[in-house]
């Protein structure tokens, strides 16, 4: 399936793009974070600590289990800091 | 009833001007307004990033909750982004009830959820650099008063 | 630092833009704004007796209570008397702090107190006569949770 | 002594005036209740039930068991509705 993926904030820093339209076939959040560590170094270093990360998809927050079946859009981004 | 965000900046004056006009049951205006606080002394500006779509989303449904939960008469988000000067004002929320536990409780509630389950990054760009503000223990922590107890 | 007992009209927004000005270190200013309410869709004025001298006396015991208990950078209360039409503002606080939490207790603080300590009284005036608002048991019931516990 | 007495919102009404110069002798607040309403039967429709009345003394909130010495102006009034 293709996913548009959004990052925000020092994740959007530390990989270097603020969005990305990938081919995958992971069945969730998690599955997909390994694929995108495995790709190169910046990857890596963005995803090396969950805790430090939300998600959100289409735009709802879930967890890193949450399936990705039907899924547009997903986005990474650490803890929000609005007000 | 209103959710904006907005890079323009905004009159608190006004807005609470326009607020809750039309009706004569408003007895109580309670109004969060948060500025550009510079703790080091050497910021520069404020830089605030949010994710376009889900803020306004998010917001909808803080406000929707806000208004389920108490019996309000008007309410008002507003939220910039982009990049503001130290004591510029960052974002305001506004509550009217007819009594004023109402008004004020709905404001701190508004305030909590936004602080911690709304899409917006601060980062202080100083003359020494630019770093991303840290959430704080105790926003996420202020949620649960909020929650049903059990 | 105010405190002011007025007959004249005052601008919410305008008090707000004056105030916590000077200081870097405000980040919160929370507002209250009370108005004229027109419950029985019958009245045709509220009249507000104080008792001068002991208002402002009580209005600074407050503040300065309240500045006691929170790290304010700003603080202001004003309240009118005489007579007011439904939807005019009869009075505001306004609390500024570094942080949201001490500026909303402070707030609250504020009303709680004045409400049930500080000597005004209010009586709707209405087509079929005129009536002194009661005081409400939870106004009262409102200050102890300010109380120390124990 | 001489003391000034200040009467506010309905307790004004009923009375009718907003305050008045008494010499008296009364110990406390309480004695001081009890002359006035020995005087007229609007004073005690005023004092009837001192539950529903608040006094303060030199503008500072008292009891109505306090003593009155060094006391220059007493004021009743019904309980506050500011705000």
């Amino acid at each position: 399936m293709t996913i548009d993926i959004l990052y925000f904030a020092w994740v959007r820093e530390r990989i270097g793009l603020p969005r990305e339209t990938v081919e995958t076939a992971a069945p969730t959040v998690a599955a997909l974070v390994d694929e995108l560590r495995a790709r190169e170094e910046r990857y890596a270093a963005a995803f090396a600590d969950l805790s430090a990360l939300r998600v959100a998809l289409d735009q709802d927050m879930a967890g890193f289990d949450a399936p990705l079946a039907g899924v547009r859009e997903v986005a990474f981004f650490p803890p929000m800091t609005g007000g | 009833m209103a959710v904006r965000v907005q890079a323009e900046a905004f009159d608190h004056g006004a807005e609470v001007a326009a607020f809750g006009q039309g009706g004569r049951d408003t007895g109580a205006v309670v109004t969060f307004l948060g500025i550009v606080r510079d703790d080091s002394g050497r910021m520069t500006a404020m830089e605030i990033e949010h994710y376009p779509g889900m803020t306004e989303r998010a917001l909808q449904a803080i406000e929707a909750e806000a208004r389920a939960r108490w019996d309000l008469t008007d309410c008002l988000i507003l939220h910039r982004h982009g990049r503001l000067a130290p004591g510029e004002p960052i974002m305001m929320v506004a509550t009217g009830s007819r009594h004023r536990a109402a008004a004020f409780a709905a404001a701190e509630f508004l305030m909590d959820y936004l602080k911690s389950r709304a899409p917006f990054w601060k980062k202080e760009i100083g003359d020494d650099g630019a770093a991303w503000v840290a959430a704080r223990d105790e926003d996420e922590a202020a949620l649960s008063r909020w929650q049903p107890k059990g």
